[in-house]
């Protein structure tokens, strides 16, 4: 592992509430954890657990209503939308969103929402372009698509873009929401090494993913999120291999593998009763 | 189906020949603002409102003063005192008898109401008496045998003193002794009249109904009454042609109409009398009649049309269009061509505006047209320099020169400036009566005396146009007003 | 030779060996116990056995710049059978889905080979024919489901109308039948689900929804275009087992698309691997997954294998020998 | 036979609740789009209330002016003003005329001193009577006209009903009013030229007196509405749920009529919402032509008189009427679409 | 964006025929081969060599007045739409970014300006306030700004709420950035719609004031002016309406074109209209527009 132990990412505590007054619902609570660099944390849990949400209060998008966030050492719980501003054209953290296709702006080719990041950085154009073509290489992208719309590609190009983008400013934090959702196992491939690349290169990662494989495979980390808290955090093979907690087990035996199918209904059934109790 | 659309315009449009209720539709583009006669004072809409209201004298064909509620009136032999004898057993349409008394507050309101438009128009009267049951004694500041014709329809429709204790309520509900009786009333819009069989002269009336209605845009008057949707209104020269190609009657009721120029010499550059001179000869008359009236006008120098009684024959030529010499007297006057540059103010769109602008345009005054709905308050305020105005005329030539040339005359826009020896010119025509065979002369050397005056620059007299369904017999030839005595509508 | 399934729960016992058919010719004599006859009538005898879906060398054609997108696929489908699609993204595998079930982007055209649906080639179809034979005979549930409801329509009405108008019930049966398809897609309070909008419901909701909307009117074949990889694996379990028993009990034939081999190789009968536009290989679940004969075939296996959960679960059952939900898998009784 | 009832009646009860409690849920939200659309109409009222009083002041008009005629010397214009109370400080006027305003009372007039409130309500039946009829009409006609368009569209159906609407709306509403005088009245004699026949004396006469003119108004809305609703409508079938209900098997005309009016309906709506104004407006046109004694054409005559507060009168009306249209449309929007009850 | 809208026929019509209006514009006023405010003895006379569409009611030649009125009556809708345009676009934009009370304010004042029915609100405005095309362009572009205000709003509302802005965010972008690269390109098409749009507004608008008398300031010439006092003399000339009707409409057709043709390029919808019309070209079997499903998906 090549954690150094210096924290890039410390959440302590956080609380995300959503909606106002009477439509007032609390979706995060008390979820803490820490990132160092080189570190990867796979965030693993339910749909609508708060997986998301987690990464855009810790990117800034959502207010917490609670907590503490540090990035970098900088606390930025209170920041500015001045001081964010700074924070990220830093280019300290940078985020794949869930839907490539609504992050992606449907009127610009590809290759320009690809090198936004760097232009802002002040970065020139040229060079901006070259750099970011390398990325685009690098994900496995044919260059006869830089020139398209996000709506002309298929569902895994687009993907691939949308993780190309997020590389391309070379940050300390990266947080990837299903970043391989919707590619071939070979794509697949190609970009968790390019995340373990990053990992070796002392880049912390959040990985938020509902492919157990993948999570096993690159974090060293694994965090549950079951209703908005973490129900269990740890070591990934260990919470993958025997997880202990029982929406953590219902989770890893609902997966099917390529040897073995899902664990049968009765069985999750159990489990799932055993959840509620 | 489609039948049905147009059965239902004819049948409200047909007028009912053939014996049955004969209906004037009358679009009219002056539809009265106020029925209350003495706060709408002597303007156009005097002729509308002569169906509920009659007054003590009317004109005859000629325009003079014959017989309405009075039956005959008498000057005292100072000639400062006259007396109007009333006609017996006449009431008005709320049953208040038409006596002394009516009268005399008709007059006193007219003077005296707060919103009276009148009384600019009775500085002649000093008091009001009764003498009896039916004669009013009307005393008089100064000489003056004009009366007759003042307290005629123009000016002096008398409401029913019932009625007008409450003037804003009369305002609204017109109570006469005229030939129609008000029976619904729409404010600005719409009136609706019945014949009154008790009006002196209901006899001649042969009209039962009338349906009174403010007129649409001009271009759209002619189809509705080709379509039976009226069948009388008032007409823009414009629109002759077409009202008869459509089988229209189009006829032009005599009148008074005169329209002007008007300069204030208190004011650059007319204090300078060359340039009152200069666009005097700048005019050209004849444009504006052919222009603007397609031939139903007529050129005039003065204020009324050629023919007319105090039209004065020697002034006919008195400063002929000659755009050279206007030129010259420019130059004499200093101005070089273009220099002087002036605003025209007038009150709404006006093609004659652009007419003199052209004229004057041609003998190097540029004139800017200002259309300015606040046109009133400046201009009888006498605060603009140049204006247009057109009077429709008065029954009393002496009046309509008093308001033209007189020292407070409204429509003299250099008051108070008046020609020397005007006051005494009209001070004589107001000694001289009306039958006496030297009036005339007097009259016109009156207005001869008038047309010095450098404030006014007349142009042309227009007509006033009406179109009727042929089915409306000929109405009678009153100068400026509509008689409906003895008009029928039949088939 | 058959494979027998011991109860109406889906159990994690799928295909027995099959022989190695060439899979365009699938024997006819195989399984599948009383499956409904197909609902249109053809002119076709109702062979239960016929294919409900053909797809011959069917070629997909870019006009904008002319050029050839997917070059050739086939495969037949038989009542209660599964056939997956997997491979390379972008490779062709959702324009091949929309193309069956004649809904490509505008300027896609099949350029090449044929399609049938219940022994009727949809070249040939007109727009009523179509209409009578989507939802009734094919059906189909797609990726981002909330784009594919109404959001102006409740949820549950947009159910019971294709139960309306595809089996002519009445409004009330219709209602009551959608609330039947909503408890037998498991959602927990179908009553309160039926009178919700999109917005209003989770992404694994709105895919059993979409679901339930789409075998509402007990279509002979559904495509699935990766609909269930935007849920998590335990919502996507119980969806997988709602196709298997529909497989079951109706003898629904599927077309899966997924990324995941082992949902294919737990839900399919038979592959297509394609790439770039071909199909690299086709054959049995068994015979594709298990023994890859094409190279690219191969890479994806390995590189499935590399970040596979059986790597982690097989070190359970080594290691720790206990606790996960390893060591209650049935393994899949593919060729080994 | 008993259990069965029993069961129905067990299986019905629950419907019945929920049914009662759906209707519940769409009265709440009927009042709710009815609070927004009041938090938006009171100061909307407010600043064009306001805007509206302040025209007399910019303008400097006074009644004097319109009644005095000939007579108007300064004197007599001073006495008019002071007994009008326009010599009074500006907040002062508004204030009474703002509290009259809420009475319901709109003042007198300047020009022949009536009630205001009474000559608008004269002229608002005939108004109201024509522009319903040409709302009634564009907004058939538009939604059939649009409809067709977007069905057929990029065929030459298409473009040729783009093409004639924007023929047809780009017409300026007194030349479409000339022309249909000449044509329907003058020529063809099917209908009259002019004036209107209250509904009380017969509703054939009144119909045919107004169809003219709300023929000529209905142009405009027309245009917009087949427009709004075509691009509307094409965008709607852009959406992912069209491909879904395809999929379903759904015919391609309940697939318009359900799925996609319903969500391409909503622009088309929220510009019927706009369009009243603008038809109100028109109105000062036609009834021009048409020699109706309507609201526009009081409102014409009073701007043109320098009636100032006749003008605020028909503004302040103008302004209600919008609103409440405007609510309606709302509601109307919200049952619709409810999704669009959403964010905005 | 240019070239896309050329690339329609329709696009191209409406670009052909503004240009002729813009020439017309242009040099309109020193063509007039008369003095268009040159008064002769001939009036409301018939087409003639001389004069090629005729004579007013002063006797002033048609052509040269209509030529002569093309530049103000085109500058007099441009100016409405400009100004439309400036007081609806900024805060429209701005409401979404610059803090809730603002945008109450505004959405408010926009609420207010609809509700005010515009040809009446002008009618009064220019009635009260004084005649003149300036006044009432001032108060029709004012009254229909809301209409820039809320295309505006709507499309930026609809962008600021967009991932792509978040990602853009979280690179660091600022407002302005984000503004210029994201939010432009997608406010500008519908923002052109209703320029064009209004550009139409404006001259029916302003005919329709000149036809009530009201926004005319004699003798300088305008369309819509032309066209009123034409509509007084139809009983002489029942042909000379039609011109200047032909010149407004042409214009509002063009404009209105040009709206639909850049509504129809935008965005992606239009990109797949380019692409669907390159594809038929290519296609050769021509019939075929609409899907099998009978409803283009
Ligand atoms: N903008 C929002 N307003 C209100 N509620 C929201 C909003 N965004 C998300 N939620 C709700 O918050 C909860 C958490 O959502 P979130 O998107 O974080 O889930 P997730 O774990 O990422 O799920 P998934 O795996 O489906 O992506 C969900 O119940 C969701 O409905
Ligand atoms: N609307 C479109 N316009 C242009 N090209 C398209 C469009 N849709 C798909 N393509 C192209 O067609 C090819 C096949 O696309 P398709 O969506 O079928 O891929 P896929 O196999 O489903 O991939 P994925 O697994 O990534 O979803 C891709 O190269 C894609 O870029
Ligand atoms: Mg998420
Ligand atoms: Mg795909």
């Amino acid at each position: 592992m090549s954690a150094d132990g210096r924290p890039v990412l410390e959440v302590a505590d956080l609380e995300v509430h959503y909606g106002l007054r009477r439509r007032r619902r609390r979706v995060l609570q008390g979820v803490s954890l820490s990132v160092a660099c080189g570190e990867t944390v796979g965030v693993i849990g339910e749909t609508g657990s708060g997986k998301s949400t987690f990464a855009r209060a810790v990117l800034g998008l959502v207010r917490a209503s609670g907590g503490r966030i540090l990035i970098d050492g900088e606390d930025v719980s209170r920041y500015s939308p001045r001081q964010w501003r700074a924070l990220r054209r830093r280019g300290v953290v940078q985020y794949v969103f869930q839907d490539p296709l609504r992050s992606l702006d449907p009127d610009l080719p590809i290759e320009e929402s690809l090198i936004e990041p760097l232009l802002v950085q002040g970065v020139g154009r040229k060079e901006a372009i070259e750099r970011g073509r390398a990325y685009l290489a690098r994900v496995r992208l044919d260059s006869e698509l830089f020139g398209r719309l996000p709506g002309e590609l298929s569902g895994g190009q687009r993907q691939r873009v949308a993780v190309a983008r997020a590389l391309v400013t070379e940050p300390a934090l990266i947080i990837l929401d299903e970043p391989v959702s919707a590619l071939d196992s070979a794509n697949r491939v190609g970009i968790l090494e390019i995340l373990k690349e990053l990992r070796d290169a002392g880049v912390a990662l959040i990985f938020i993913s509902h492919d157990l494989g993948s999570v096993a495979g690159v974090a060293d980390r694994v965090a549950v999120l079951y209703q908005g808290e973490f129900v269990e955090v740890g070591d990934a093979r260990a919470v993958i291999s025997a997880p202990r907690h029982p929406y953590a087990r219902l989770l890893v035996g609902s997966a099917p593998t390529l040897r073995s199918a899902a664990a049968s209904r009765a069985e999750r059934d159990a489990l799932r009763a055993l959840l509620h109790a | 189906g489609s039948g049905s659309g147009a059965g239902a315009a004819a049948a409200a449009g047909g007028g009912g020949g053939g014996g049955k209720t004969a209906t004037l539709k009358w679009a009219s583009s002056f539809f009265p603002a106020h029925w209350d006669p003495v706060v709408g004072g002597s303007g156009a809409q005097f002729r509308i409102l002569a169906l509920p209201y009659a007054a003590l004298t009317r004109t005859d064909a000629k325009g003079d003063a014959v017989p309405d509620l009075a039956q005959s009136w008498t000057y005292n032999s100072a000639g400062d005192e006259i007396t109007f004898h009333l006609r017996p057993k006449l009431t008005f349409s709320d049953g208040t008898p038409v006596n002394a008394a009516a009268v005399k507050n008709a007059i006193d309101r007219a003077k005296s109401q707060k919103n009276s438009a009148l009384f600019g128009d009775l500085t002649s009267i000093k008091s009001v008496t009764t003498s009896g049951d039916l004669d009013v004694v009307v005393h008089l500041t100064q000489v003056d045998h004009q009366i007759p014709l003042l307290l005629g329809e123009r000016v002096l429709q008398i409401a029913s003193p019932k009625a007008a204790a409450d003037p804003a309520k009369l305002d609204q509900n017109p109570v006469g002794a005229g030939p129609f009786v008000v029976t619904q009333l729409i404010p600005g819009t719409k009136v609706l009249l019945k014949k009154n069989p008790n009006y002196w002269d209901a006899k001649n009336i042969h009209i039962d109904n009338v349906e009174l209605v403010s007129a649409p845009d001009v271009s759209t008057v002619v189809s509705g009454l080709q379509t039976g949707v009226y069948n009388f209104a008032d007409l823009a020269p414009s629109q002759a042609k077409a009202a008869k190609a459509a089988g229209l009657d189009v006829f032009v009721q005599p009148g008074f109409n005169a329209s002007n120029i008007s300069l204030n010499i208190n004011k650059e550059p007319f204090n300078n009398p060359k340039v009152v001179d200069a666009v005097r000869y700048a005019t050209n008359r004849q444009e504006f009649v052919d222009k603007l009236t397609f031939g139903y006008g007529k050129p005039t120098n003065q204020p009324f049309p050629p023919g007319y009684i105090a039209y004065d024959e020697k002034s006919a030529n008195l400063y002929p269009y000659d755009p050279a010499k206007a030129k010259q007297l420019l130059e004499q006057a200093g101005f070089k061509p273009g220099q002087i540059k002036l605003d025209l103010v007038i009150s709404k769109e006006d093609p004659a505006a652009e007419i003199v602008q052209s004229q004057l345009a041609a003998v190097g005054i540029t004139i800017t047209i200002k259309i300015n709905k606040n046109w009133a308050t400046p201009f009888f305020a006498k605060d603009l320099t140049l204006s247009l105005y057109g009077t429709t005329g008065r029954d009393s030539a002496a009046q309509t020169l008093t308001a033209h040339f007189g020292p407070d005359g409204p429509l003299n826009l250099s008051s108070p400036y008046e020609p020397d020896g005007f006051e005494a010119a009209i001070a004589k025509v107001r000694q001289t009566p009306l039958d006496a065979p030297d009036y005339p002369q007097i009259l016109q050397a009156a207005t001869r005396v008038g047309l010095q005056s450098k404030a006014l620059v007349f142009t042309y007299s227009s007509p006033n146009l009406f179109v009727k369904n042929k089915a409306i017999s000929a109405l009678p030839a009153n100068p400026a007003h509509i008689d409906w005595t003895g008009v029928t509508i039949g088939n | 030779m058959t494979r027998t399934r011991s109860n109406a729960t889906v159990t994690a016992t799928v295909p027995a060996a099959r022989p190695a058919d060439p899979p365009a010719a699938h024997s006819p004599a195989v399984d599948v116990p009383a499956v409904d006859p197909p609902a249109v009538g053809s002119g076709d005898p109702p062979a239960a056995q016929a294919a409900v879906l053909a797809v011959r060398d069917v070629r997909i054609r870019d006009d904008v710049n002319d050029r050839e997108i997917v070059h050739g696929v086939s495969f037949e489908l038989r009542p209660g059978r599964a056939v997956g699609i997997v491979g390379e993204s972008g490779s062709g595998k959702t324009l091949t889905c929309r193309a069956i079930l004649g809904i490509l982007p505008a300027h896609f055209a099949v350029a090449g080979g044929s399609i049938e649906i219940a022994g009727r080639d949809i070249a040939r179809l007109t727009t009523p024919q179509w209409t009578d034979l989507r939802g009734s005979t094919i059906s189909a549930v797609f990726q981002d489901p909330a784009s594919y409801l109404n959001p102006s329509l409740k949820v549950g009405v947009q159910i019971a109308e294709v139960i309306q108008v595809k089996s002519g019930l009445r409004r009330r049966d219709a209602r009551r039948r959608a609330l039947e398809l909503l408890t037998a897609v498991h959602l927990r309070d179908p009553e309160l689900v039926y009178d919700q909008y999109t917005y209003e419901l989770s992404g694994g909701m709105l895919q059993r929804v979409l679901i339930a909307t789409a075998i509402a009117a007990d279509p002979q074949v559904l495509i699935a275009d990766e609909a269930t990889t935007a849920l998590d694996v335990t919502v996507q379990a119980e969806i997988l087992d709602l196709l298997a028993d529909l497989r079951e009990r109706r003898g629904l034939a599927l077309v899966v698309v997924s990324h995941d081999l082992a949902v294919v190789a737990q839900v399919c009968d038979e592959v297509l691997v394609m790439r770039a536009g071909e199909v690299v290989e086709h054959g049995a679940t068994a015979d594709v997954l298990y023994h890859p004969r094409h190279e690219y075939t191969r890479l994806l296996i390995a590189e499935h294998e590399q970040y596979g959960l059986d790597r982690y679960l097989a070190d359970t059952d080594t290691d720790t020998g206990a606790g996960g939900g390893g060591e209650q898998r049935k393994e899949l009784d593919g060729v080994r | 036979m008993a259990v069965s009832t029993a069961d129905h009646a067990a299986v019905a009860d629950p419907g019945v609740a929920l049914a009662a409690a759906r209707a519940r849920r769409a009265a709440g939200r009927v009042l709710v789009t009815l609070a927004r659309s009041v938090a938006i109409f009171v100061p909307v009222f407010l600043v064009a209330t306001f805007l509206t009083f302040a025209l007399r002041a910019l303008s400097g008009l006074s009644p004097a002016s319109i009644q005095l005629g000939e007579s108007a010397t300064p004197d007599a214009v001073a006495r008019i003003e002071h007994q009008w109370g326009l010599d009074r400080p500006f907040l002062a006027q508004y204030w009474s005329w703002f509290t009259d305003i809420l009475h319901g009372q709109l003042g007198a007039s300047w020009s022949n001193g009536t009630n205001i409130a009474e000559l608008i309500s004269n002229g608002l039946a005939i108004s109201l009577s024509v522009v319903t009829l040409a709302l009634i009409i564009g907004v058939v006609f538009g939604f059939g006209l649009g409809t067709l368009a977007a069905v057929r569209r990029t065929t030459w159906i298409d473009r040729a009903i783009t093409g004639f609407l924007t023929v047809f709306s780009v017409m300026p509403p007194f030349v479409v009013g000339i022309v249909l005088v000449t044509v329907f009245a003058v020529g063809l004699g099917w209908l009259p030229a002019a004036g209107y026949v209250p509904a009380s004396v017969g509703t054939w006469p009144w119909f045919t007196h107004i169809l003219l003119p709300a023929l000529a108004l209905s142009l405009d809305p027309m245009a917009d509405v087949a427009r709004q609703l075509r691009s509307g409508l094409i965008a709607s079938y852009q959406e992912n749920y069209v491909t879904g209900a395809i999929v379903r098997g759904l015919s391609p005309r309940r697939i318009f009529f359900r799925h996609v009016l319903r969500n391409g309906v909503g622009p088309a709506l929220s510009v019927l919402g706009w369009r009243f104004p603008t038809l109100i407006g028109g109105s000062v046109v036609t009834e021009w032509i048409f020699g109706l004694q309507g609201f526009g054409r009081f409102a014409n005559d009073s701007a043109q008189a320098g009636d100032v507060p006749a003008v605020q009168g028909v503004l302040v009306v103008s302004i209600v009427l919008v609103v409440t249209f405007n609510l309606i449309v709302n509601i109307v929007l919200g049952r619709v679409t409810p999704a669009s009850q959403r964010g905005v | 964006m240019v070239r896309r809208v050329l690339a329609l026929p329709t696009g191209r019509l409406a670009v052909g025929i503004l240009s002729l209006i813009v020439l017309l514009a242009i040099l309109g006023p020193t063509l007039a081969p008369h003095n268009p405010l040159g008064t002769s003895a001939l009036t409301l006379t018939g087409p003639s060599w001389e004069h090629w569409l005729g004579t007013d009611y002063l006797g002033r030649d048609v052509f040269s007045r209509l030529l002569a009125g093309s530049r103000t009556s085109v500058l007099g809708s441009v100016e409405v739409a400009l100004i439309a345009l400036t007081v609806g676009v900024v805060p429209g934009i701005l409401s979404v970014y610059f803090g809730r009370v603002f945008e109450w304010l505004t959405l408010r004042i926009a609420d207010t300006l609809i509700a005010l029915p515009f040809l009446i609100y002008a009618v009064a405005v220019t009635a009260l306030l004084g005649n003149g095309i300036p006044q009432a362009m001032f108060t029709v572009g004012v009254l229909v700004s809301p209409l820039f205000y809320r295309v505006a709003r709507a499309a930026t509302l609809a962008v600021a709420r967009s991932q792509y802005v978040e990602a853009a965010l979280i690179s660091g972008a600022s407002i302005g950035w984000i503004a210029r690269r994201h939010v432009w390109g997608k406010v500008l098409p519908p923002v052109a719609v209703a320029l064009a749009q209004t550009i139409g507004v404006g001259f029916v608008v302003v005919s329709s004031l000149s036809f009530l008398g009201i926004g005319v300031q004699p003798p300088a010439p305008t369309w819509g002016g032309l066209l009123a006092s034409d509509l007084g003399y139809l009983s002489y000339q029942p042909w000379a309406p039609a011109v200047p009707a032909l010149l407004i409409m042409a214009t509002v057709w063009g404009s209105n074109l040009l709206a639909d043709a850049i509504r129809d390029v935008s965005g992606e919808a239009g990109r797949a209209l380019l692409h669907s019309r390159r594809a038929r070209a290519r296609r050769l079997d021509p019939a075929e527009p609409i899907p099998a499903g009978g409803v283009a998906p």
